[in-house]
C-alpha cells in the first residue's frame, strides 16, 4: 500500500509539472509595456514554488516508500539534527524565497500603481453597469460632460445620464460600447461605476482593477501591439455576469483619429 | 406585426360581442393620425459588440427605438386607447405575443389588455433577461436561456410601464396593459383607428414613451367615424 | 438541577429519555456528532451544487428535468438560467465554508474529543454547548429555505459584496429575500460559533485532569484550541458585519451603498455608505476562517500521524508554536483579497509581506511532517493514508498561495480558476482530508465499532486521484486567464479549452460518487462493523484509556491523571511499543534508538 | 448516530460519580466559569470594536453631520454607574458581613437601576425620533440607534442574570454558590464600561 502511495505521488508530481513544462497553458501575449514584469515574476514564482512541489511531494513518496510498515523490530531512526534543521531549512528557504518575491517582485505593481500617468496621457472614461461596459471620450472640447444619475436612460442609449440640453459639454461626448485606443499612446481609464462593483481585466493587458462603486479610481496603461482583445469582468456583478464583456480595439494613430470622426458623426 | 394581428383579433370579437348584445349598427370609429412637430432627437446607433451572436444578424448598425418617425412627421410606437367613457372588457384568450429576436423587442411597444395572456419568446442563440418595472402590478424579473419555452404572465391592474433586459442595457420597451379592448399602436404612417365604439362620449388618450400622453375627448354618435389627431412636440435632446 | 447555572453545568445526571439524549443532549459527545450529521448532509448537499454547477459550466444549454421540478424560475424547461447558477454557486460556497469545513473538523471532532482528550467529563458550559449546536442548526434551516422562496437563493457569491447585496431586490433575483436569509443565517451562524468557542476555551483553560499540562495536550486538542481563539475573533467581527449588512437592507441605512447607484433603471435611496467597508469586514473575517478551517485538521492530521508513524513528532512544540503563528499572523492578511478592490496600492504591498511569511510556520509544518517521517515504521490504513495525502494536498494547495501572496501577480491571476483551485486544495480538499482521517481514525471511538478498511481504502484512491484531477487543471486554466464565476465560457479565447473543463468534470462526477462509498461505509459499519476494542490503534491519548464508545460521563465518574506527554511511541512499555498519557509506568527508551 | 450503547451505570454509581463530580466542581467550578466570563467579555469587546472601526471607516466618507445627544442619556449613565457601586455594596454583605438577605436587597436596587437605564435608553430614541432623527436620518443617527441597540440588548443579558441572583439570594436557604455572583459582576460592571466608551464614542464621532 505504502509504495503504491508513493508512486502516485511521483506520478501526481510528474503529472502536475508536465503541461506547465510542455508550455501547454501559456499566458497570451503580452501588448503592455508593464507586463513584461509580471510575466517575469509569474515565472519566477512558478520556478521556485514548482519546484518546492514536486521536491516535496518526491520526498513525500520516498519516505513513504522506505519507511512504510517496516518488518517487526526494524529500528526507528530520527531524521538527522531533528526538528532544528526543519525549523532553520524552513526560515532559510522561505525567508529568502520571501524576501525574493516580497521586494524583487513589487516592480510591476509599483509601474501600474505608483507611477503617475504621463500628463499627456489620454483620458478616456469607463463606466461598468449589469451588464456591459461603456467607453466615454471627451469629444473636441476635451470636457467630460458632468454624470447625472437621473438622467440615464439606456433605452435612449445616454447611458452616462448626460444632458446635452442644458451642458455644452456633454454634447460632443462620444460614447462607444468598444474601447477604441491608439498604439503606444499612454491611455488613462477614469473607471467609474453604475450600479454595483464590476471589474477590468484585459489578459493581454495584464490589468485588472475593479470598479468600486462610489470611488472613482483609475488605471492607466499603454497598449503596444494593434489588434482586437476581450475585455471581461471579473467582480461578480449578477445574473449576467459571464456576459458583461465588450472589445479593446488597439488602432494605429490615423485610424483612431478616423475612428473618433466617425463617432461624432453620429 | 404580432400586435396588430393581437388588436386586429380583439377588435374583431368585440365586433362580435357588441352585434350579440346591442345588435347593429356596430357603432362609430375613432381614427386619426399622430404626428409631431419640431425636430426630434436623432436616434443612436446600437453597439451591440459585446453580444456578437446578436451583432452578426445586422449588417447596418440598429438604431434606438425611443423615438420612430416615419414620413409627413408621423410618430410610431404611440399607444391610443379609451381612457375614459368605455366600459372594461374582459381579455381575450388570445396571448399578446412578446418577442425577443436579435437582441431586440418585437414590437417595441407591446399593447395588451387586462388579464390578458402575454406571451414572452427568446429566438435568439443568447440567454436574455427580461424584467418589466411595473408600479403598481407585481414586478418580476425571469431569465429565459434559449431552447427553453415561452414565459406566460398576466397583469392584473391597467398599467403603461417599460421592460428591460439586464444583460443587454440596449434592449428596452413598453408594456401597455389598458383595461378595454379600444387601443391600437401606431405604426408606419402613425395612423390608428378604433372601431365599434357604441354611441358615447370617451377620452382618447395617446401615449409616447419619451413625450408622454395627450388626451381628446370625443362622442359618437351612431356608426360615423370621428377623426382625432394627435401632434406631439418633439425635442432634440 | 433544575438550577441551570454554569457552575456545576459540566456535571450532569446521566441523560435520561430519548430527547434528552439525543436531541437536546448536554453530552458534548452527542453535541459532537450532530455537528458532525449536520456537517455532512451540508456536504452532500454542497457537493450536488457543484456537480450541477460543473454540468451546466460544460454544457450550458442541456436539460436537467429534475432541476425544473426543483425549481421552475430557476430551471425553465430543465435549463439552468444563469441567475440559478449564481444561486447555486452561492449556497454551494456558504455551505461548505460556515457548514462544513468549520463544523467538521472544528466543531464535530473538537466538541467530541477535546474534553475527552484533555480528561475532562464534558465542556465547561454543557447548555451553551447545546445551544450553539441547535442555534448553528438553526442557522442551517433558515439558509436552506432561501432554496424554496419563488425566486431562490442570494446570486452575489458566498462572499455577498456590497452594494450587489445590500440593495434588494433590484440586483437581480434571489436578491430579495434569498440574500436577507443568507445575511440572517450567517449572523445566526455567528452567535453559535461564538459561543462554541468560547465554550472550548473555557474547558481548555480549567477543566484538564491532574497532571494535564499546556503542554500534555494531544497536537489536535491544541489545534481545536487555537482555532477556538482564532473563531472568536473572527465570528466576533462577521456578526457586526451582517447586522449593518441587514439594516442596509431592510432599514434604509446606508453603511455599504454609496450615493447615486442607478441599479434596473431605478436611482437607489441610499448616500455616502462604502462598499469597501464591507469587503474590510468580511475578509477580517474570511481569512483566518481559512485558518479555523485548516488547522483543526493539521492537529488531527499530526495527532494520526504519530499514531502510525509509531514515533514522536521531531517535535511537538514546533508544531504547537507554527500553528499559533499561523493563527496570528492570519490577522494581518486580509488585504490580499483585495489587492484589486481600489484599496491603497501601499497597504495592498504592507498585507503581501504577512502574507507570504505565513509560508514560513506552514512550510515549518510540512518539513516537520516529512522529517518525522523519516526512519518511521508507517501503519498504512484508512487513517494514516488520508493523513499522507494531507500532507501532499497541502504542499499542492499552499505553494500556489506563493503567486497569489503577490500583487503584481495578483493583478493577472485574481478572480480566475487559479484563485479557485488554489483554495480548493488547501482549504477544502486539505481540511476534508483531515475529516477523513479522523472519521477513520475515532469512528471505532465514536460508535464502538470499526469501519471497513477495504472500503475505506478505495474510498482514499479515489478521492485522492480525483481531487488532483479536478483541481489541478484549474490552476493551468486559471494561467490563461479563464474567469471564474461564469455559468458558461462566452469569451473567444476559452473555446479551445472547454474540453479541460470537461475533464474537470467528470473527474468531479467521479470523485463525488466515491465519496458515496464513505456515507455508505459510515452508515454501514456504524450498524454492522465489527466490535471495536478500547484502544484498536495503540494510541497513547486519553481517549484511548476509556471504553469504545465511552460512558456518558466519559471516565465513568474516575478523574484521570496524566503522567507523559502525550506521544510516547517507540518505547519499550508494558503494552507494547507505546505508553499511555495516564500509565503511571516509566518510559523505557526502546532499544536501538 | 449516538453513543446509545454506552456501558449502563447503576444508579448508586450515578450517585457515586455526583460525588466525585461535586468534587471537582469545589475545584474548577469557579475557575471555569471566570474565564469563561473574561472570554465572552472579549468577544463582545471585539465586535463592538469592529462596530468602531466600521464607524470610523464610514466617518471618511461623505455626508457626516452632528447629532445631539438626547440629555437623558447621561441621567442614564448616571444610573448604571451608580447600579455598579451598589452590587459592590452587595458584594460587601455577601463576601464581609455574611448577610445574604441585605446581599440580595441591593442586588435588587442593582437591577431596578438597570431597569432604569434600559428605559432611559429607550427613551432617549424616543427623543430622537421626536427630532425626526431616525435609523437611517444619516450615518450619525445609524450608528447611534446600532450601537445604544446593540448595547441594550446585552444589558437586558445582564438583567435576566440580576434577577436570577435577587432571586436566589432572597429569602430561600438553597446554597449560594459565589460563583455566579462573582461573574454577574464582572459581565454588570462591563456592561457599564461598555456604555461609558460608547457615550463618549458618540460624543466625539457622532
Amino acid at each position: 500500500m505504502g509504495k503504491a502511495l508513493a508512486v502516485v505521488l511521483v506520478l501526481i508530481a510528474v503529472l502536475s509539472a508536465y503541461p506547465i513544462v510542455m508550455h501547454m497553458f501559456v499566458l497570451p501575449e503580452d501588448i503592455s509595456t508593464h507586463g513584461h514584469a509580471i510575466d517575469e515574476q509569474i515565472h519566477d514564482t512558478m520556478l521556485e514554488a514548482g519546484l518546492s512541489f514536486v521536491a516535496a511531494q518526491i520526498v513525500l513518496a520516498i519516505f513513504v516508500w522506505g519507511f512504510t510498515n517496516r518488518k517487526a523490530g526494524s529500528p526507528l531512526k530520527n531524521f538527522p539534527g531533528g526538528a532544528k534543521v526543519a525549523v532553520i531549512a524552513a526560515f532559510v528557504l522561505v525567508g529568502t524565497e520571501v524576501l525574493a518575491l516580497g521586494v524583487m517582485g513589487q516592480k510591476a505593481w509599483a509601474q501600474v500603481y505608483f507611477t503617475p500617468p504621463r500628463p499627456d496621457a489620454i483620458q478616456i472614461q469607463a463606466q461598468a453597469e449589469q451588464f456591459a461596459f461603456y467607453f466615454r471620450y471627451a469629444g473636441p472640447d476635451g470636457k467630460f460632460g458632468t454624470i447625472h444619475p437621473d438622467k440615464i436612460d439606456e433605452g435612449n442609449q445616454n447611458y452616462f445620464g448626460l444632458d446635452p440640453a442644458n451642458e455644452v459639454e456633454a454634447r460632443d461626448d462620444i460614447v462607444s460600447g468598444e474601447l477604441v485606443v491608439p498604439v503606444n499612446r499612454e491611455v488613462q481609464l477614469l473607471m467609474h461605476a453604475k450600479d454595483v462593483g464590476h471589474s477590468f481585466y484585459v489578459r493581454e493587458l495584464r490589468i485588472q482593477q475593479d470598479f468600486v462603486p462610489g470611488l472613482d479610481l483609475s488605471v492607466h496603461f499603454t497598449a503596444t501591439k494593434i489588434g482586437k482583445y476581450e475585455i471581461v469582468c471579473t467582480q461578480l456583478c449578477g445574473l449576467g455576469h459571464y456576459n458583461m464583456k465588450a472589445y479593446l480595439s488597439v488602432m494605429s494613430q490615423e485610424d483612431y483619429e478616423k475612428w473618433l470622426k466617425e463617432q461624432a458623426a453620429q | 406585426m404580432g400586435t396588430k394581428q393581437v388588436v386586429v383579433v380583439s377588435v374583431a370579437m368585440l365586433g362580435v360581442a357588441t352585434i350579440a348584445q346591442a345588435g347593429p349598427p356596430a357603432g362609430g370609429t375613432v381614427s386619426g393620425k399622430v404626428t409631431y412637430e419640431g425636430t426630434p432627437a436623432k436616434m443612436k446607433p446600437i453597439d451591440m459588440s459585446k453580444e456578437p451572436s446578436c451583432a452578426k444578424m445586422y449588417t447596418t448598425p440598429q438604431l434606438a427605438e425611443t423615438v420612430v418617425t416615419g414620413a409627413g412627421n408621423s410618430l410610431e410606437n404611440v399607444v391610443v386607447y379609451i381612457s375614459a367613457g368605455a366600459p372594461d372588457d374582459a381579455a381575450p384568450s388570445t396571448a399578446a405575443v412578446f418577442n425577443q429576436k436579435g437582441c431586440r423587442y418585437i414590437p417595441h411597444v407591446l399593447a395588451f389588455q387586462v388579464n390578458q395572456e402575454l406571451k414572452i419568446q427568446n429566438e435568439d442563440q443568447t440567454s436574455h433577461n427580461i424584467h418589466p418595472l411595473p408600479k403598481i402590478n407585481r414586478e418580476w424579473n425571469k431569465s429565459q436561456p434559449p431552447g427553453t419555452p415561452p414565459i406566460s404572465e398576466k397583469y392584473d391592474k391597467a398599467e403603461i410601464f417599460p421592460v428591460k433586459c439586464n444583460v443587454h442595457p440596449w434592449m428596452h420597451g413598453n408594456f401597455a396593459v389598458l383595461k378595454n379592448s379600444h387601443f391600437a399602436v401606431t405604426g408606419d404612417g402613425g395612423g390608428f383607428s378604433l372601431p365599434n365604439l357604441p354611441p358615447g362620449k370617451y377620452t382618447v388618450t395617446a401615449w409616447h414613451e419619451s413625450y408622454g400622453d395627450q388626451t381628446q375627448d370625443v362622442t359618437i354618435s351612431g356608426s360615423e367615424t370621428k377623426t382625432v389627431n394627435f401632434v406631439f412636440k418633439a425635442k432634440p435632446y | 438541577m433544575q438550577e441551570g447555572s454554569v457552575q456545576e453545568a459540566h456535571v450532569h445526571a446521566p441523560p435520561e429519555g430519548f430527547i434528552r439524549k439525543y436531541v437536546f443532549s448536554l453530552d458534548h459527545k452527542v453535541i459532537g456528532k450532530q455537528y458532525y450529521a449536520l456537517a455532512l448532509v451540508a456536504v452532500f448537499t454542497g457537493m450536488i451544487l457543484s456537480w450541477l454547477m460543473r454540468l451546466h459550466m460544460v454544457w450550458p444549454n442541456s436539460k436537467i428535468p429534475l432541476l425544473e421540478m426543483f425549481s421552475k424560475n430557476g430551471a425553465p424547461g430543465g435549463v439552468m438560467t444563469p441567475e440559478y447558477y449564481l444561486s447555486l454557486l452561492t449556497m454551494h460556497g456558504t455551505l461548505m465554508v460556515f457548514f462544513v469545513l468549520t463544523n467538521a473538523p472544528f466543531a464535530a471532532f473538537g466538541n467530541y474529543f477535546l474534553p475527552i482528550q484533555i480528561g475532562a467529563e464534558d465542556m465547561a458550559f454543557p447548555r451553551f454547548n447545546m445551544m450553539s449546536f441547535w442555534t448553528t442548526f438553526a442557522a442551517w434551516v433558515v439558509l436552506m429555505l432561501a432554496f424554496f422562496i419563488p425566486d431562490g437563493p442570494p446570486i452575489a457569491g458566498w462572499t455577498e459584496y456590497t452594494p450587489l447585496s445590500a440593495v434588494g431586490k433590484d440586483a437581480g433575483p434571489g436578491m430579495a429575500w434569498g440574500a436577507s436569509l443568507w445575511g440572517i443565517s450567517i449572523a445566526i451562524f455567528c452567535v453559535a460559533s461564538l459561543l462554541g468557542a468560547l465554550n472550548f476555551i473555557a474547558t481548555t483553560l480549567d477543566l484538564r485532569a491532574k497532571g494535564m499540562t499546556l503542554m500534555r495536550m494531544p497536537l489536535c486538542t491544541w489545534a481545536w484550541f487555537v482555532t477556538s481563539c482564532i473563531a472568536l475573533l473572527a465570528f466576533a467581527v462577521l456578526f457586526p458585519a451582517c447586522i449593518l449588512l441587514i439594516l442596509d437592507r431592510h432599514a434604509g441605512t446606508s453603511f455599504f451603498i454609496p450615493s447615486g447607484l442607478v441599479i434596473s433603471d431605478r436611482l437607489q435611496p441610499h448616500a455616502g455608505g462604502s462598499p469597501l467597508l464591507w469587503q474590510h469586514l468580511f475578509w477580517f473575517f474570511g481569512h483566518p476562517e481559512v485558518y479555523i478551517a485548516i488547522l483543526p485538521s493539521m492537529g488531527i492530521v499530526s495527532h494520526i500521524l504519530v499514531n502510525s508513524m509509531r514515533k514522536p513528532l521531531l517535535s511537538a512544540k514546533v508544531v504547537i508554536y507554527s500553528m499559533m503563528s499561523i493563527g496570528f499572523l492570519s490577522y494581518m492578511v486580509w488585504g490580499h483579497h483585495m489587492f484589486v478592490s481600489g484599496m491603497n496600492p501601499m497597504s495592498s504591498l504592507a498585507f503581501s509581506f504577512p502574507t507570504l511569511t505565513i509560508t514560513i510556520p506552514a512550510t515549518v509544518l510540512t518539513l516537520i511532517w516529512l522529517g518525522s517521517l523519516y526512519g518511521a515504521n508507517i501503519q498504512t490504513n484508512s487513517a494514516s493514508l488520508f493523513a499522507l495525502g494531507f500532507i501532499s494536498m497541502f504542499v499542492a494547495g499552499g505553494v500556489s498561495g506563493f503567486f497569489l501572496a503577490q500583487p503584481s501577480i495578483d493583478i493577472y491571476l485574481h478572480a480566475t480558476y487559479f484563485v479557485v483551485g488554489h483554495f480548493h486544495l488547501v482549504m477544502g480538499v486539505a481540511s476534508l482530508f483531515g475529516v477523513f482521517a479522523g472519521t477513520y481514525f475515532w469512528f471505532p471511538k465514536m460508535t464502538g465499532r470499526m469501519m471497513s478498511e477495504t472500503l475505506g481504502k478505495l474510498h482514499f484512491w479515489i478521492t485522492f486521484v480525483g481531487a488532483y484531477c479536478i483541481f489541478m487543471p484549474f490552476h493551468y486554466l486559471g494561467l490563461i486567464g479563464n474567469v471564474r464565476r461564469y455559468q458558461s465560457f462566452v469569451d473567444d479565447f476559452m473555446a479551445p479549452y472547454i474540453g479541460w473543463h470537461k475533464f474537470v468534470t467528470f473527474a468531479a462526477l467521479i470523485t463525488g460518487a466515491g465519496q458515496f462509498l464513505f456515507l455508505f461505509n459510515l452508515i454501514y459499519s456504524r450498524f454492522k462493523g465489527k466490535p471495536a476494542p478500547e484502544n484498536p490503534w495503540n494510541a497513547t491519548s486519553l481517549e484511548w484509556s476509556i471504553p469504545s464508545p465511552p460512558p456518558w460521563n466519559n471516565f465513568g465518574g474516575k478523574h484521570p491523571i496524566v503522567y507523559h506527554d502525550p506521544y510516547q511511541y517507540g518505547v519499550n512499555g508494558s503494552k507494547g511499543d507505546f505508553v499511555m498519557q495516564d500509565s503511571p509506568e516509566q518510559v523505557v527508551p526502546a532499544s536501538g534508538d | 448516530m449516538s453513543s446509545s450503547i454506552a456501558t449502563p451505570i447503576s444508579s448508586q454509581a450515578n450517585a457515586l460519580h455526583r460525588k466525585h463530580a461535586a468534587a471537582q466542581v469545589a475545584r474548577s467550578a469557579r475557575r471555569t466559569s471566570s474565564s469563561g466570563i473574561w472570554v465572552g467579555v472579549f468577544a463582545i469587546t471585539m465586535s463592538f470594536a469592529a462596530f468602531t472601526s466600521a464607524l470610523v471607516v464610514r466617518e471618511g466618507t461623505t455626508d457626516w453631520s452632528h447629532l445631539v445627544l438626547p440629555p437623558i442619556l447621561y441621567v442614564n449613565t448616571a444610573f448604571i454607574l451608580a447600579s455598579s457601586a451598589t452590587l459592590e455594596i452587595a458584594r460587601r454583605f455577601l463576601r464581609v458581613s455574611i448577610e445574604p438577605r441585605k446581599a440580595g436587597a441591593w442586588v435588587g436596587l442593582t437591577l431596578l437601576l438597570g431597569v432604569a437605564f434600559c428605559f432611559g435608553q429607550y427613551r432617549g430614541w424616543l427623543d430622537l425620533r421626536a427630532q425626526g432623527i431616525y435609523l437611517a436620518t444619516n450615518p450619525n443617527s445609524s450608528f447611534f440607534y446600532v450601537l445604544t441597540f446593540m448595547h441594550a440588548l446585552h444589558v437586558l443579558a445582564g438583567l435576566v442574570a440580576l434577577a436570577y441572583l435577587a432571586y436566589r439570594l432572597s429569602g430561600s436557604k438553597k446554597n449560594f454558590r459565589w460563583g455566579i455572583f462573582a461573574n454577574a459582576a464582572i459581565y454588570w460592571h462591563f456592561m457599564a464600561v461598555l456604555w461609558v466608551y460608547l457615550l463618549l464614542l458618540c460624543r466625539a464621532e457622532l
